[in-house]
C-alpha cells in the first residue's frame, strides 16, 4: 500500500532521516519504535507532506508522493495525528471535525462519519460545542484523532498517541486504534509506549538515529533480546 | 521551625478559572527528605496545583505555607528563593542560552555584586561571575552535562534537555522541588536512566520532591507515598501499594490494576 | 445639545476608524502581522476610486467595487512577494517588512504621480443634511456608520461561519495542523489578504468621498489609528475593532469639543494605555493567561 | 577622500552655475516641498534658455524628508561636498532654520521660498547676513485681514483657527489678533488643529458656539479646503478669511464652489490673476507638470529669478558677490508681485485681497505695505 | 579564565576604539574631512547609541517597544532646555537629557510591565506620541515651530558618549543581570521560576535603555541647530527599530553593524532626492526577506574570530525549514 523507498530528510542542514526505507501493507498495523529524536515524527511529516524529501521516492497505492503538498496527499487518503495532538485550541469540537473533512464534498458520507466518530468515541458528543482548548488531554486526543477519520483515511498516521495520557486512557485509546483497524483503516503508529505498541501491532520497525535498524514480525521483536533492552525497559 | 513542622503544608486550597474549580480543597502535608508523587486523570488539577504552589496563580482558597511561613499572594520568584522549585511540564529552558547560562539565571539570586558593580567592572563583579561559573561548571559535572556546557540549550537532545531543566531547578537551591511529569516522551529505557537520576539527586542534595508523572512504573518505583487528584479534588492518599489497589483510584485513573 | 452634537461628531469620525480597523484586524488576528501597509492599501483604494470616478466616468458603486477588485489583488501581490517569504522569520522581522512594503507604497506613489492632493468630485455620494432639534447629521456619516456595522457583521459571519473563515482560523492557530486537514496554506492567506484589502480599499473610496481630500500620505494617520483601533478592542476580534474604532473617535471628538484638539491624540493614547493597563488584552481580548 | 567636483560652481569657473535646493520631497510635508521645487525647477529650465552670461544653472537637489536633522544633512552636503554657490531653502520655517547656521558658517547665501517665521532673516535683532527669503513674512497680511474684517463686515467677534504645525499661520494669526483687538474687536474663539487632520467637525461645533461673525483661517489649503467644507457643512455661515496659503486651484476642489462663497484671502499672485507674467507661468507650469501651480509653487520660482536676477547683477557667480547682490533686490517683477528685500532681507509687496464667488476668485481690492 | 580571556579582548576593542577616535580626530582638525562628512560621522555615532540602547530592550530583554524616539525627544528636550534657557554648560546639558529620559523609561516602564507582545508595542508607541504632542503644546520650547539649539556637538563627545552607551550595555549584558534579562526574553515565566524579579528587570532595561537615548537625545539636539517635535514621531522610532531588527536582535554588534550601514546608505541615497525613499524600502524589504534573522543573526562580532575554536557541531542557527 504504502512503500518508502531511500528517502533523505533535512532540517537545514541537519540531517534527520537517512536513506529510511520501509513497507506497509493493506489492512496491517505497523509501528515505529526508537529513542527520542531517532526520527521517527520526522518520518512521518514526510509520508504526510509537511516535510520535503531531499532524495528517495514514497510510493502509495502507486503513485509517488513524496515531495507532493500536504493537501494532495490527504485527498489520497492519507491522515496524519500529529505529535502533542495539535487541536485547533481557539474552535469547537465540532468544528475542529468540520474541519476534518475540510477537502470532502459529500454532505451524506461525511454525516455518517460523524456519526461513526461519536460512536467510536462518545466522549466528543458530550462536549461538542466546547473549545478545544479547554478538553483534556486525552479528550484531545480523541478529538485529533475523530479529526483525522474525518478525511475518511485508508491510511492513518498516529504519533506518540499515548503521549502524557493517563493510564485509563492510554489503554481506551489503544482499544479503539484496534477497532478504526478493524473497520479497515490501515495504521502506521509511531509510540515510545513499545511494548504496548508492539502488542496490538502486526509489524514493527526501530528507528535509530535517522536509520532503520531493526525490522520485523511485532511478537519476534517482542522477545528480541536486543529490543528488550533497548525499549522496554526489560533486564 | 521545629522538626515536626512539616516543610509543605498545604492547607484547603483552591482555584477556580471562570466557573471551572480546577483545584478544591487540597489537603497536603510533604516532611522533609520525602518523595512524593501526585498522580490522577488528565486535567485533574495536578500542574494548576504546582502553579498554585509556586505563585503563578493565586490561590483563591485556603493557604501553603513553606517551613511554616505562609506563601500566599507572593510573586512567584519570591517563592523561588524561599525555597520552592520547579520544572514544567512542556519544557521550558532558555533556549537561546548555553546550558552552563541557564544554570547561571538559577543562581542569579546569590549572586552578590550589584548592577553598578557590573557595569562599572569593579573586582566585586570579576569574583562573583568566577565564583557562579566555577559553581555551575561544578554543578553540571554532577549531572554529566559538563560536555554540553556552551552549547545552546535549544540544540540538546531532547532527553538532555529534560535532565537540564532538572538541573537548573536544582541550582536555585530548593527545599522543595517539584517535577512535572520528567518522563513524558521518554521510552522506558530513558525513563529507567531518569529513575537513576532521581534516586541520585535525593543522595546529593537534601531535599523534599513532589513528582507529577502518568508513568506508573516511575512512580510506583520511586514514591514513598502518593497523592490521588481527581476533579480538582484528592480522591486517595497513602503508599504505592495501598493506591494501587484502592478502587477509586483503579475507576478514575488506573483502569485495571497495573503490574 | 452641544454634548450630543459632539457624540455624534465622534461616532461619524469614529466609524471612519472601525471602517480601516476592520480589515486590519482580520489580517492582524489571522496572519498574526501587524500590516503597517494597510493604511496605504486604504490610499490606493482612495486613488483608484478617484481614478475610476474621474477617467471612467463612474458612479459610485462600481467604483467601489472596481476598487476592491483591485486593492484585493494589490494585497494578494504584496502577501505573496513580501510577506510569504518571511512566514517562518520572526514576528518582529516581519514588522519591519511591512514598514519597507508601506515606505515603497507611499514613494512609489509620489514618486509616479506627485505628492499634491486631489479632491474628489462632489456629489459623488448625495449629501443630505438632516437636522433633529439642532443636532446636524450627514447623510454621509449614517451611510458609513451603517457601512462599518454591516461589514462588520458580514465579516464575523465569514470568518466565524463559513468554510474558507474556518480554514483562516485554523491556519492562524496552527500552520502546519492546517495543511494536514488538507487546507491550501498559501490560498487562504492569501484569501484574507484580499478581503482585509479589499476592505481598506472600500474603506478608501468612502473616505474620499466624504472628506473628499487625497493624497499620497493619507493612509498613515489612519492607519496607525486604525492599529490603535484594533489593539483597543481586541486583537483580531472584529466586533472589538468597530468598537475601539468608535470609542477613539469619541474620545477625540469630546477632547476636541472641550477646546484641547491639540491634545486629541494624546488623550486617546492616554486612555488606550490606561485602558490596556487594565484590561491588557483589550477590551474584548480574553485575558488568558498563559497556561503553564 | 573628500569629494569635491573639479568643475566647481561657486568660482565661477564653468560652465554651469549649481544652485542647492534642499526641499521636503518626503516625509509629512512632502507637497509643499515638492510644488517650491518644481516652480523653481521651471524657473531655472526657462532661465537656462539664454542662460546668465554664457552660463546655465544646474540645480542639485536633496531630500531633507521633512526634518530638521536631514534638512541639517542635506545643507551641509550641499555647502560642503557639492559646493553651491546657493542654496534654496526648505519650504518649511523650521526646516530652513536648520540650514541658517550652515549657509552663515560656509558663506552660501540661503534663500527660503516660502519660510516666513521671521527668525530665519533676523534672529534677536541681527540680521542674518547670508540669508533671505522670497515670501512674505506673517504680520502684513494678519494686519490686512483683521482691517478688512473690521471694514468691510463691521466685525465686533472674531474666530482664529490656527494650524498649530505652521509658523505661517501662527504669525498671521498672531498679527491679527493684535490688529483686531487694537481696533476694539474680540477673539471669541481661539482654535488650532495640527497639519493632516482631516476632522474638524469637533472644533467646528465648539466655534460655532461661540457665535463668532468673522473667522480668520490661516493656513494651507489642503487643510482649509476640509475645514470650510464642514464649516459650512455645520452651519458656520460667516465670512471665513485667509492668507496666500489658501491659494490652490485645488482648494476650490476640495471645499467645493458653494462652501467657498463668502470666503476671502489676501494674496500677492493668484492663479486667476489676468496678468500676463502670471498667466504665462501657470501655462508654463500645467505644461510642465500637468497641475495648477499652488503658492509654494509660485514662490519657489520666483526664487529662482530673484536668484538669476542677482547672479545676473553680481557678474560673477561667487556666493560673496551672490549676496551682495541678493540685497540689493529692487522692484523686480516676479509672478507674486514687485519685490524689494528690505533691510531684514525680507520682500516687500503689495497684497491684494480676494474674493471667491461660486469657485472662482474675484479681485475685491488692494492694499500696499506702509 | 573565560573571563581573562575576555579581558584581554576587551583591552584590545578599547585600544582600536582609541585608535579610530584619533584617526577621526586627526582628520577632522586637518581639515580633511568636509562639514558633510563630519556631520554624517556625528549622526553615525548617535544612531549608534540609539540602536544599541533599544537592543538592551527589544533585543535582550524581549520588551516589544517601538516608541523609542519619545525618549530620544525626552532627553533632546531636557538638553537643550538645560543649555539654552538655563545656560549651562553642555556636559551638564548631556547629563540631564540622559537622566530626564531615564524617569520617562521609569514612567513608562511601570504601567507596561503587564503587557505583553503587540500591546506593549501599541503602549510604547502611544507613550512616543504622547511626548511628541506634550512637546507641541508647550510654548517653552517652541511648541510646533521648535527649539534654536546652538551647535556644540563635537566628534570626542560624540565618541565618549558612544563609547560610554557601548560599554555599559555591554557590561551590563555580560553579567548575571544581563542573564536575568535575557532569561525574561526567552521564557519569563521559567525566570520567574528560576528567582528572577523579572518585573525589576523589565524596568532597569527600560531605564538604562531609556537613559542613553536621551544622551542621543542631547547630542541630537547640539548638532541639528533645532530640534522640532516633529523630529521625534514614530517613524524615527521605526528608523531605530529597524536598526536593531536588521542588525539581529540580540546583537549589540549587529545593532551597531546595521546603524553605520543604515547611516551610510542614507547619506550615499541623498544624491538620489527623488527616489532616495523608494530605493531605500526596496532594499529595506530585501535585506528582511534574505536575511530575516538579521544581518549577524544573534551572534556578536567577536564570534567570528573565535569560530575555529568552537565544539564539533556547534550551534548552527540556520533554520530554513524543508517545510512544503
Ligand atoms: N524543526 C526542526 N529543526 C531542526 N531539527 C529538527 C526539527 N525537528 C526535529 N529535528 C531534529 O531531527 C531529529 C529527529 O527528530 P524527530 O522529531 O523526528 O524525532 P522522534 O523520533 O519523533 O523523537 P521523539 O520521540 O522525541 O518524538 C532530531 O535530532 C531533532 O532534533
Ligand atoms: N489558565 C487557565 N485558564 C483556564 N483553565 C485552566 C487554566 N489552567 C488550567 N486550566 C484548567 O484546569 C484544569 C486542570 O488542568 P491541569 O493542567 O492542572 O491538569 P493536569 O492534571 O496537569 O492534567 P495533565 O495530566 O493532562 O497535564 C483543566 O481543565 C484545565 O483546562
Ligand atoms: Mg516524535
Ligand atoms: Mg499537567
Amino acid at each position: 500500500m504504502l512503500k518508502v523507498d531511500g528517502i533523505n530528510v533535512y532540517y537545514g542542514n541537519i540531517q534527520a532521516i537517512k536513506g529510511v526505507s520501509l513497507e506497509i501493507n493493506e489492512g496491517e498495523i505497523v509501528t515505529l519504535i526508537g529513542a527520542n529524536g531517532a526520527g521517527k515524527s520526522t518520518l512521518l511529516k514526510t509520508i504526510s507532506g509537511l516535510l520535503k524529501p531531499k532524495q528517495g521516492k514514497i510510493v502509495y497505492e502507486g503513485k509517488s508522493i513524496g515531495g507532493k503538498a500536504a493537501q494532495t496527499i490527504v485527498k489520497q487518503g492519507i491522515s496524519h495525528v500529529p505529535e502533542g495532538r495539535r487541536v485547533f485550541a481557539n474552535m469547537t469540537v465540532e468544528e475542529n471535525l468540520q474541519l476534518g473533512a475540510y477537502l470532502r464534498k459529500d454532505k451524506e458520507g461525511i454525516k455518517q462519519d460523524l456519526d461513526k466518530v461519536f460512536e467510536l468515541f462518545p466522549r466528543l458528543l458530550e462536549r461538542l460545542k466546547q473549545q478545544a482548548g479547554t478538553l483534556s488531554g486525552g479528550e484531545q486526543q480523541m478529538l485529533a484523532m475523530g479529526r483525522a477519520l474525518m478525511a475518511k483515511p485508508r491510511l492513518l498516521l498516529l504519533d506518540e498517541p499515548s503521549m502524557g495520557l493517563a493510564p485509563l486512557l492510554v489503554k481506551t485509546i489503544f482499544r479503539i486504534i484496534e477497532e478504526i483497524n478493524q473497520t479497515g483503516t490501515t495504521i502506521l503508529l509511531v509510540e515510545q509506549n513499545a511494548n504496548l505498541a508492539l502488542s496490538i501491532a502486526d509489524r514493527a520497525y526501530v528507528v535509530e538515529t535517522g536509520r532503520i535498524a531493526l525490522s520485523g514480525d511485532a511478537e519476534e521483536l517482542t522477545s528480541s533480546e536486543q529490543v528488550k533492552m533497548a525499549y522496554l525497559g526489560g533486564h | 521551625m521545629t522538626t515536626n513542622t512539616p516543610l509543605l503544608k498545604v492547607d484547603n486550597a483552591g482555584i477556580q478559572f471562570g466557573g471551572l474549580k480546577a483545584v478544591q480543597g487540597v489537603n497536603v502535608e510533604l516532611d522533609r527528605g520525602e518523595l512524593v508523587g501526585l498522580i490522577g486523570p488528565n486535567g485533574a488539577g495536578k500542574t494548576t496545583f504546582f502553579n498554585l504552589l509556586t505563585g503563578v496563580y493565586v490561590p483563591t482558597e485556603g493557604s501553603i505555607s513553606l517551613n511554616g511561613e505562609k506563601l500566599n499572594k507572593q510573586a512567584p520568584y519570591k517563592i523561588t528563593r524561599k525555597g520552592i522549585s520547579r520544572t514544567f511540564q512542556n519544557i521550558r529552558l532558555f533556549s537561546e542560552l548555553s546550558v552552563i547560562d541557564n544554570v547561571k539565571v538559577a543562581y542569579h539570586s546569590l549572586a552578590k555584586h550589584s548592577i553598578a558593580s557590573s557595569i562599572f567592572r569593579v573586582p566585586g563583579h570579576f569574583s562573583g561571575e568566577t565564583e557562579m561559573h566555577e559553581k555551575a561548571v561544578e554543578f553540571l559535572k554532577i549531572f554529566n552535562l559538563d560536555r554540553f556546557m556552551n552549547e545552546k540549550a535549544k540544540n540538546l537532545p531532547y532527553g538532555q534537555q529534560r535532565r537540564l531543566e532538572i538541573a537548573r531547578a536544582l541550582a536555585a537551591n530548593p527545599k522543595l522541588l517539584l517535577l512535572d511529569e520528567p518522563a513524558a516522551g521518554m521510552n522506558p529505557q530513558e525513563t529507567q536512566e531518569l529513575m537513576k537520576l532521581i534516586a541520585l539527586i535525593r543522595e546529593k542534595f537534601d531535599l523534599t520532591v513532589l513528582l507529577i508523572e502518568h508513568d506508573m512504573a516511575l512512580v510506583m518505583g520511586v514514591c514513598d507515598r502518593i497523592y490521588v487528584l481527581d476533579h480538582g479534588q484528592l480522591i486517595a492518599q497513602g503508599t504505592p501499594a495501598e493506591i494501587r489497589n484502592d478502587p477509586k483510584v483503579i475507576e478514575a485513573y488506573l483502569g485495571e490494576e497495573v503490574s | 445639545m452641544e454634548l450630543i452634537q459632539q457624540l455624534i461628531n465622534g461616532i461619524s469620525l469614529g466609524s471612519i476608524y472601525a471602517l480601516i480597523a476592520l480589515g486590519y484586524t482580520m489580517v492582524y488576528g489571522i496572519v498574526k502581522l501587524i500590516n503597517f501597509a494597510h493604511g496605504d492599501v486604504f490610499m490606493v483604494g482612495a486613488f483608484v476610486g478617484f481614478y475610476s470616478i474621474t477617467l471612467l466616468d463612474l458612479s459610485f458603486f462600481p467604483a467601489l467595487l472596481l476598487t476592491m477588485a483591485v486593492t484585493a489583488i494589490f494585497g494578494v501581490i504584496i502577501e505573496r512577494i513580501a510577506y510569504k517569504p518571511l512566514r517562518n522569520a520572526t514576528r518582529i522581522a516581519a514588522l519591519i517588512t511591512a514598514i519597507g512594503v508601506s515606505l515603497l507604497i507611499e514613494y512609489g506613489f509620489i514618486y509616479f504621480r506627485g505628492a499634491q492632493p486631489e479632491a474628489y468630485p462632489s456629489g459623488v455620494l448625495p449629501t443630505e443634511k438632516i437636522s433633529i432639534l439642532g443636532v446636524s447629521i450627514n447623510s454621509q456619516s449614517i451611510f458609513i456608520l451603517c457601512t462599518s456595522v454591516v461589514l462588520m457583521i458580514i465579516l464575523q459571519f465569514v470568518v466565524h461561519k463559513t468554510k474558507i473563515g474556518k480554514a483562516m482560523r485554523a491556519v492562524s492557530f496552527d500552520a502546519e495542523a492546517a495543511k494536514l486537514m488538507g487546507i491550501n496554506v498559501n490560498n487562504t492567506i492569501s484569501a484574507t489578504f484580499a478581503i482585509g484589502s479589499a476592505l481598506a480599499g472600500a474603506a478608501g473610496v468612502i473616505f474620499g468621498t466624504y472628506y473628499s481630500k487625497i493624497e499620497p500620505l493619507m493612509g498613515i494617520i489612519p492607519g496607525l489609528k486604525a492599529f490603535v483601533a484594533a489593539v483597543l478592542g481586541g486583537i483580531g476580534i472584529i466586533p472589538g475593532a468597530m468598537v475601539g474604532g468608535l470609542l477613539l473617535g469619541v474620545v477625540e471628538s469630546l477632547v476636541s469639543a472641550a477646546g484641547y484638539s491639540l491634545w486629541r491624540d494624546a488623550v486617546a493614547f492616554i486612555v488606550l494605555i490606561l485602558i490596556l493597563i487594565f484590561l491588557p488584552s483589550g477590551l474584548f481580548g480574553k485575558n488568558r493567561r498563559e497556561k503553564v | 577622500g573628500c569629494g569635491g567636483a573639479e568643475e566647481s560652481g561657486g568660482s565661477g569657473g564653468g560652465k554651469e552655475i549649481k544652485i542647492g535646493a534642499n526641499v521636503e520631497l518626503s516625509g509629512g510635508v512632502a507637497s509643499y516641498g515638492q510644488s517650491a521645487s518644481q516652480g523653481l525647477q521651471l524657473a531655472v529650465d526657462e532661465i537656462n534658455k539664454e542662460g546668465i552670461d554664457g552660463k546655465k544653472l544646474k540645480i542639485v537637489k536633496v531630500d531633507n524628508k521633512s526634518d530638521a536633522a536631514e534638512a541639517t544633512n542635506g545643507a551641509l552636503k550641499l555647502a560642503t561636498q557639492d559646493k553651491v554657490a546657493a542654496i534654496v531653502g526648505a519650504a518649511t520655517s523650521t526646516n530652513t532654520l536648520a540650514q541658517v547656521q550652515i549657509a552663515t558658517d560656509n558663506k552660501i547665501p540661503l534663500i527660503t521660498p516660502t519660510g516666513t517665521n521671521p527668525d530665519i532673516t533676523n534672529k534677536d535683532g541681527k540680521v542674518n547676513e547670508y540669508v533671505f527669503r522670497t515670501c512674505f513674512i506673517d504680520p502684513f497680511q494678519g494686519t490686512v485681514a483683521a482691517n478688512y474684517a473690521k471694514d468691510e463686515f463691521q466685525s465686533k467677534n472674531a474666530a482664529v483657527f490656527i494650524d498649530s504645525a505652521s509658523d505661517y499661520s501662527k504669525g498671521l494669526a498672531k498679527a491679527f489678533t493684535d490688529s483686531y483687538t487694537k481696533a476694539g474687536g474680540k477673539i471669541v474663539a481661539k482654535e488650532a488643529y495640527v497639519a493632516k487632520d482631516t476632522d474638524f467637525r469637533a472644533t467646528l461645533t465648539r466655534i460655532k458656539s461661540a457665535k463668532p461673525d468673522f473667522i480668520f483661517l490661516p493656513g494651507y489649503y489642503e487643510e482649509v479646503g476640509l475645514i470650510v467644507k464642514q464649516a459650512r457643512e455645520a452651519g458656520i455661515d460667516v465670512p471665513i478669511m485667509g492668507g496666500d496659503g489658501w491659494d490652490s486651484p485645488k482648494l476650490v476642489e476640495i471645499a467645493g464652489n458653494e462652501a467657498l462663497n463668502n470666503t476671502f484671502i489676501t494674496n500677492h499672485y493668484s492663479a486667476a490673476d489676468p496678468d500676463e507674467k502670471i498667466q504665462e507661468f501657470v501655462k508654463a507650469y500645467k505644461a510642465k507638470y500637468k497641475d495648477t501651480p499652488d503658492g509654494f509653487a509660485a514662490l519657489g520660482y520666483d526664487t529662482g529669478y530673484m536668484l538669476a536676477d542677482a547672479i545676473k547683477r553680481a557678474g560673477d557667480a561667487s556666493p560673496e558677490k551672490i549676496k551682495e547682490a541678493l540685497a540689493k533686490t529692487k522692484d523686480l517683477a516676479l509672478v507674486s508681485g514687485n519685490v524689494t528685500l528690505n533691510e531684514n532681507h525680507d520682500p516687500i509687496k503689495s497684497a491684494s485681497i480676494l474674493k471667491y464667488e461660486n469657485g472662482e476668485q474675484k479681485f475685491a481690492t488692494k492694499v500696499d505695505p506702509e | 579564565m573565560t573571563i581573562l580571556k575576555s579581558a584581554k579582548g576587551f583591552w584590545l576593542s578599547i585600544l582600536l576604539s582609541i585608535i579610530l577616535f584619533a584617526i577621526i580626530q586627526f582628520l577632522i582638525i586637518g581639515e580633511y574631512l568636509n562639514g558633510f562628512y563630519i556631520n554624517t560621522i556625528f549622526f553615525m555615532g548617535i544612531n549608534i547609541i540609539l540602536a544599541v540602547s533599544l537592543h538592551l530592550i527589544i533585543g535582550i530583554t524581549g520588551q516589544f517597544s517601538i516608541g523609542h524616539a519619545g525618549f530620544l525627544a525626552v532627553g533632546a528636550y531636557a538638553s537643550a532646555v538645560v543649555s539654552m534657557k538655563l545656560g549651562l554648560p553642555f556636559p551638564l546639558a548631556i547629563i540631564m537629557g540622559g537622566l530626564v529620559a531615564a524617569i520617562a523609561g521609569l514612567v513608562i516602564g511601570i504601567p507596561s510591565l503587564r503587557l505583553k507582545g503587540d500591546y506593549l508595542a501599541i503602549a510604547t508607541l502611544g507613550f512616543g506620541e504622547i511626548v511628541r504632542i506634550v512637546f507641541l503644546n508647550i510654548d517653552y520650547v517652541g511648541g510646533a515651530s521648535g527649539l534654536q539649539v546652538s551647535h556644540l556637538t563635537t566628534w570626542p563627545w560624540v565618541f565618549v558618549c558612544m563609547m560610554i552607551t557601548l560599554l555599559v550595555i555591554r557590561n551590563f549584558t555580560n553579567s548575571t543581570h544581563g542573564r536575568a534579562c535575557i532569561s525574561i526574553r526567552e521564557d519569563e515565566t521559567a525566570a520567574d521560576a528560576m528567582g528572577i524579579n523579572t518585573t525589576y528587570y523589565k524596568v532597569v532595561a527600560f531605564v538604562i535603555g531609556s537613559f542613553f537615548a536621551g544622551i542621543a537625545g542631547s547630542l541630537y539636539a547640539h548638532n541639528f541647530y533645532i530640534i522640532q517635535p516633529s523630529n521625534f514621531g514614530f517613524l524615527k522610532s521605526f528608523d531605530i527599530l529597524i536598526y536593531v531588527v536588521l542588525g539581529g536582535l540580540g546583537s549589540m554588534s549587529g545593532a551597531v553593524v546595521a546603524a553605520i550601514l543604515l547611516t551610510i546608505i542614507s547619506t550615499f541615497l541623498q544624491d538620489f532626492p527623488e527616489t532616495r525613499m523608494v530605493i531605500y524600502s526596496i532594499l529595506l524589504i530585501v535585506m528582511m526577506i534574505y536575511r530575516p534573522q538579521g544581518l549577524m543573526g544573534t551572534r556578536e562580532i567577536t564570534s567570528f574570530f573565535k569560530k575555529k575554536k568552537s565544539v564539533e557541531g556547534g550551534p548552527k542557527d540556520d533554520n530554513q525549514h524543508t517545510v512544503a
